[in-house]
């Protein structure tokens, strides 16, 4: 993929592009896919409920058979909706949240872009997703969207903040802001044990950026019925779910990256299995970790959501960079 | 809606220019924290409510005049509607209001399986109460664990008469059925099972930090406050009034055992979850002795006239449901159908307070007020 | 933290717990005998003595009866007998006033229909409704 | 039926005093035994105590007090409660002492009457010699129970308070030398209670015929009869008490006419039911829920009745202070009807009182927002009323 980029642009190397790019985008879907029939498993057995099993064999095509009734779902538009931002909404926030897979490396081998800068790559697009939430609240012309949409942005923007700190201190262990190199890093100890701190930070501020239990305040659906995407059905709501379960991709490879060590191996002696497969499970133990506190979790309130945002979080993450900042210059002879 | 609640004011900022205006909002009557059709126009500044107006009377279905042209048997399946949550309790005002009008006794063995039904239903009643506060706070999982232990109970009122929510169970003068073989064993079962499943709840909410900054102070209000607005139940005793009809005014056969009435002095919405769940070990300890003193024998229905009436004049009865206190006013003419029927519906007059609850509070706290309160529209339309 | 770890322990837990969910429609629910569903009509054992309309709180019963054929005998039969499940409530009030059981109630609870016309029961569909009737009434 | 509820008391103590006078103890005797089947039984056969040792056209007034005076009522229980706190005083030294003869308790009698009788006119005498019997009822089961004693002089002495201030600002005012005289004349005798043996005599006028021996043996025996049916309280229901106090509060603070009824609900849980004047009503229900001795803060139910002539609303008070229900009702025409909104006094009111206008037409001027609340705005028509025909806009 990397010489692919390297190349000089022609037809040849835009179709294996537009090659590559569906093909992500066909593992992302089957991914959602069975993101959302796991979690719907997952959270049904917790509540000691089966799950979907009326699809195909276990269920199996459970989100299949929603997708499919949401494509063929009459595209409903509010009258006083504002038209155009209304279409655009879905799209911006799908956008982003799909740019981001190009910078990570799945395995070694499987990357797409190898960024150096890699990491602020992946903050900076991650940081549009939000425009598109709050078009969605805005453009419906909707009360409850608009709460939504505004509740959206002000935690997305605020939690962007701690989730940015949090990785600072990693970056300063590695010197390097390129996924793989990050990756690399981490032969001989992931980063979850020496950056613990920005480990805890970093999980609770991906949630918030995830607007998932218990920061699912812009669709709080016991208080704003919806949140954004209430007015929004059929396709365009299809692409809002894609969005936060791509994302949640997104998050879940990131911080498998970050601080599980990538495609590492737990100990080297595991070596023969495959990077990807080690990857996968890792990012699976996530995922699975979303769904569970999910099962379990009550959601905070707004000014709650808020002051843990600037109060707790920013600081523990300030003093992480602090301390990892004395560490580094400790172990690099500094005193 | 002639209401000055619908002028919204609109404020320009003198520094900057900006123009904030304050919003109107109708939460529901299709909303999914209202528990029913319910419907509530808040103005909101921000997410601040600076008003709030309930509307109601979408589930009105006139009960209290429909009831002037039934008889009192009839009016039975009526109360099963009202509030459909803790059913038993509302059979039993009515039967108790005609019962002590007209002087009758109960026998023995059918005032024990009244109270053990309606005992069964508060805790039912609980459990549900809980499920959806927590879904309201946005746990979703309890809801489905609540939901399952009641459906035991479910399970246990459906052997006994036959429906599961619509009971329509206790007739003036005793009880319709008896208790089919097994079913005491049965609900002692359950009662330990209960008991221990009670911990599992506070094991997974109840230290929950979330909720508890979710609730600690929320809905504050004072003994003076809830007086005045004539609140009863757990609103009442979450302020420290030590008031429970069963324990005060005892009725049915409350008084041969023993239980505790708790009491919390916060008035929050924190207190207020803490009563219920404590009264629900109270209905469980009440149901281990009814239940293991339940006679073995004897009548389930009294001698009761073949068509009851009354005689003229007026009665007013109250006891305790589990939203509070629930009343059965009857006025009588000495006819078989009553004169007027009236209801004293505790969610209707709990729900009162609400406005000056949501005063200046959060949007996110309008629902755990809500909810604390324990409302059923049923019961609040009638 | 130790709360919110307490509830992820809790939830953990029931993962592997057996499950409650019944398997409806494709397993049928099976009812207590008590319970009250779609009424049972036996014309044969019907004196016509309009006690059932007489009590029903919501007046879905409707009935007329004719002169008995045989000269000899007397009252009367039922001619027609009509529920109209739109508005019964199941209250088993009629069940328990009829002197003869010429009604009961069945174990029989679907009734789900696409017309609100499919839902005035005759007395032919009522007699029919013969099965899983209940004994104690 | 308020009055009758209401009447039976006095006039069967007229009867009884009558009785008494004419006939000698084989009546009582029975009546004795009828004191432990019926509550109403114990002061019955108290009051003849009294008429027995005092003369007995003092018995008399006592049935026409009620219809007469307007603060007879008052009166008569703040002596009742004068009388029983000084039988319970005298009761408990009674039992103390240990000297249960039947001499000395009539004595105990003659001397908790006679300062009564010395301070208040002929009817408000009477009626305190009928209070005072029942307190010599009460002396007596006190003997047999010390407890029982202890308990009426607990809850005699917060009645105390009140009969005392009641009956030295209005009792004692009263021309006290034309009492005195009237009083004097009545019983028969110049001194008349200021000597336990002048009132014995007294007494005896009409009564001496039935020896003291006698007597004395009864009223023993009695006591020992007695004790279950105390256990049960002295008025015909438990809650007379409280009724006769809340009538003589309010009677007191906005006199008589106020009150248009006043009786014991004995189908409602014996709830003491008053019916308030309607132009008053605000007024009594500030007091109902601002005085002391009432404080009613808890307004338990609200709603309204067509009678078909008239309209009702029904209020359902408690008190938590004072442990105590309290059911009003105020009439209304059904023309125009209305009554005053206890809103302010007790928010509760609030939706109680939208209901009944809601569905009975009911207006209650000084809502702040009487507004239709369980039917639609627009709606014709107020449903509960008994001639209510759904408006239908075809016809």
């Amino acid at each position: 993929m990397n010489t692919l980029l390297q190349q000089a642009p022609s037809w040849g190397t835009t179709l294996w592009f537009i090659i590559a790019a569906v093909l992500l985008l066909a593992v992302v879907l089957g991914f959602v896919t069975y993101a959302i029939y796991f979690e719907r498993k997952v959270i049904g057995w917790m509540q000691l409920r089966i799950g979907p099993n009326r699809v195909g064999p276990l269920g199996l095509l459970q989100t299949v058979a929603d997708v499919a009734k949401l494509l063929l779902k009459e595209d409903v538009r509010p009258q006083h909706a504002d038209k155009a931002l209304f279409t655009l909404a879905p799209i911006l926030a799908y956008a982003p949240a799909f740019a981001v897979l190009a910078v990570m490396p799945f395995s070694e081998s499987i990357q797409f872009a190898d960024l150096g800068i890699g990491l602020l790559y992946y903050i900076a697009l991650s940081g549009i997703t939000v425009l598109g939430v709050i078009t969605a609240g805005w453009a419906s012309n909707n009360k409850y969207s608009l709460i939504g949409g505004l509740r959206s942005a002000a935690q997305m923007i605020s939690y962007e903040v701690p989730l940015v700190m949090s990785v600072v201190g990693i970056v300063l262990l590695t010197g390097s802001m390129n996924l793989e190199d990050i990756v690399k890093a981490q032969q001989d100890v992931w980063n979850i044990v020496p950056q613990f701190i920005g480990f805890a930070v970093f999980i609770i501020a991906a949630q918030a950026e995830l607007n998932r239990t218990p920061f699912d305040l812009p669709e709080a659906e016991s208080e704003l019925v919806g949140g954004y995407h209430v007015e929004y059905s059929g396709f365009r709501f299809a692409m809002f779910m894609l969005a936060e379960y791509v994302y949640m991709f997104g998050m879940g490879a990131l911080i498998t990256i970050l601080f599980l060590g990538g495609w590492l191996p737990i100990h080297p002696s595991l070596d023969f299995i495959p990077g990807i497969v080690w990857f996968i499970l890792k990012f699976s133990l996530y995922v699975f970790l979303q769904f569970w506190i999910r099962a379990t979790m009550p959601r905070l309130r707004v000014d709650q959501l808020m002051s843990f945002a600037w109060k707790v979080l920013l600081p523990v993450a300030l003093f992480n960079i602090l301390l990892t900042a004395v560490v580094v210059s400790y172990q690099n002879g500094m005193f | 809606m002639n209401h000055n609640i619908l002028t919204t004011h609109v404020d320009t900022s003198s520094e900057t220019g900006l123009r904030t205006e304050e919003m109107l909002l109708n939460v529901g009557p299709q909303h999914p924290s209202t528990h029913g059709v319910f419907r509530l126009v808040v103005k909101i500044d921000g997410e601040t409510i600076k008003e709030a107006i309930p509307v109601m009377g979408y589930l009105h279905r006139g009960t209290e005049k429909l009831a002037e042209n039934l008889t009192y048997t009839q009016i039975i399946p009526y109360t099963d509607r009202m509030d459909y949550v803790s059913a038993m309790t509302n059979n039993y005002v009515l039967c108790h209001a005609v019962e002590t009008m007209m002087g009758l006794e109960i026998p023995e063995r059918a005032q024990f399986l009244r109270l053990i039904a309606m005992e069964l239903n508060r805790v039912a009643s609980h459990l549900v109460w809980w499920g959806t506060y927590l879904l309201d706070i946005g746990a979703m999982g309890p809801f489905l664990y609540a939901f399952r232990d009641r459906e035991t109970i479910l399970d246990l009122f459906n052997e006994l008469c036959g429906a599961r929510m619509t009971f329509n169970y206790m007739r003036v003068g005793g009880v319709k059925w008896d208790a089919p073989p097994g079913w005491i064993d049965k609900a002692k079962e359950f009662v330990q099972y209960m008991k221990k499943e009670l911990n599992n709840y506070h094991q997974l909410v109840t230290g929950n930090e979330i909720f508890i900054n979710r609730l600690r102070g929320i809905g504050k209000f004072d003994t003076k406050t809830a007086l005045d607005y004539s609140l009863s139940g757990v609103m009442l005793r979450s302020t420290g009034v030590k008031w429970d009809l069963r324990k005060d005014e005892p009725y049915c056969i409350y008084d041969r055992f023993e239980f505790d009435v708790p009491t919390a002095t916060e008035g929050d919405c924190m207190a207020r979850y803490h009563l219920r769940m404590a009264e629900i070990e109270q209905s469980l300890r009440i149901l281990e002795q009814a239940l293991e003193q339940f006679p073995s024998e004897g009548e389930v229905m009294g001698k009761v006239p073949r068509v009851i009436r009354p005689p003229a004049g007026e009665a007013y009865v109250r006891i305790e449901s589990p939203r509070g206190e629930i009343g059965c006013y009857i006025a009588s003419q000495g006819k078989d159908k009553p004169w007027r029927l009236k209801f004293r519906r505790p969610s209707f007059t709990n729900l009162q307070i609400l406005p000056k609850l949501l005063q200046g509070e959060n949007l996110a706290n309008m629902v755990a007020i809500l909810g604390s309160i324990d409302i059923v529209l049923g019961e609040v339309d009638c | 933290m130790l709360g919110l770890a307490k509830g992820l322990g809790y939830t953990f837990k029931k993962l592997t717990e057996k499950k409650v969910t019944h398997f409806y429609p494709d397993v049928p629910f099976p009812m207590p005998p008590r319970f009250r569903g779609i009424q049972h009509f036996s014309p044969e054992k019907c004196i016509v003595c309009n006690q059932c309309a007489r009590i029903c709180p919501t007046e879905c019963i409707q009935l007329t009866g004719k002169p008995h054929p045989d000269p000899e005998k007397k009252g009367k039969i039922i001619d027609t007998y009509d529920i109209n499940f739109e508005l019964c409530i199941l209250c088993d009030l009629c069940t328990e006033v009829c002197p003869t059981e010429a009604i009961v109630m069945t174990n029989n609870f679907e009734l789900a229909a696409y017309s609100r016309d499919e839902l005035y029961k005759n007395l032919k569909w009522l007699d029919d409704n013969n099965t899983n009737v209940r004994e104690e009434n | 039926m308020s009055d009758e509820k209401r009447k039976p008391t006095p006039e069967e103590k007229a009867a009884a005093a009558a009785e008494a006078r004419a006939k000698a103890e084989a009546l009582r005797k029975l009546r004795e035994q009828e004191a432990q089947v019926s509550q109403e039984a114990s002061p019955v056969e108290a009051s003849q105590e009294p008429q027995e040792k005092a003369s007995a056209p003092e018995a008399k007034p006592v049935s026409e007090m009620t219809p007469e005076e307007k603060a007879a009522a008052k009166k008569a229980a703040a002596a009742e409660a004068i009388a029983k706190a000084k039988a319970a005083k005298e009761a408990k030294e009674a039992a103390e002492a240990e000297a249960p003869v039947a001499e000395q308790q009539s004595e105990a009698v003659a001397t908790s009457a006679k300062p009564v009788s010395e301070m208040t006119p002929e009817e408000k005498a009477a009626a305190k010699k009928a209070a005072a019997a029942e307190a010599l009822a009460k002396a007596k089961a006190a003997k047999e129970a010390k407890e029982a004693a202890e308990n009426g002089a607990n809850s005699a002495s917060d009645a105390d308070a009140k009969a005392k201030a009641a009956a030295a600002a209005k009792a004692k005012a009263a021309a006290a030398a034309a009492a005195k005289a009237k009083a004097a004349r009545e019983a028969g005798g110049d001194e008349s209670g200021d000597d336990d043996a002048k009132a014995k005599a007294a007494a005896a006028a009409k009564a001496k015929a039935a020896a003291a021996a006698a007597a004395k043996a009864k009223a023993a025996q009695a006591t020992g009869d007695e004790t279950p049916a105390e256990e049960a309280p002295k008025a015909p229901s438990k809650n007379q008490p409280y009724l006769d106090k809340y009538v003589s509060r309010i009677s007191e603070a906005f006199g008589q006419e106020v009150i248009e009824a006043s009786y014991i609900n004995e189908l409602s849980k014996e709830v003491p039911t008053l019916t308030i004047q309607n132009e008053r009503w605000h007024q009594v229900a500030q007091f109902l829920r601002d005085d002391e001795q009432l404080s009613f803060e808890y307004l338990s139910d609200l709603h309204g009745v067509d009678y078909e002539d008239r309209l009702e609303v029904y209020y359902h008070f408690y008190s938590y202070k004072n442990r105590q229900s309290l059911a009003v009702k105020v009439k209304t025409s059904r023309e125009e009807s209305k009554v005053a909104s206890v809103m302010d006094l007790w928010h509760g009111a609030n939706w109680n009182e939208r209901e009944t206008f809601d569905l009975l037409g009911i207006h209650f001027p000084g809502h702040k927002d009487l507004r239709r609340i369980l039917l639609p705005d627009d709606w014709v028509g107020y449903p509960l009323r008994k001639d209510y025909v759904q408006y239908d806009e075809e016809v």
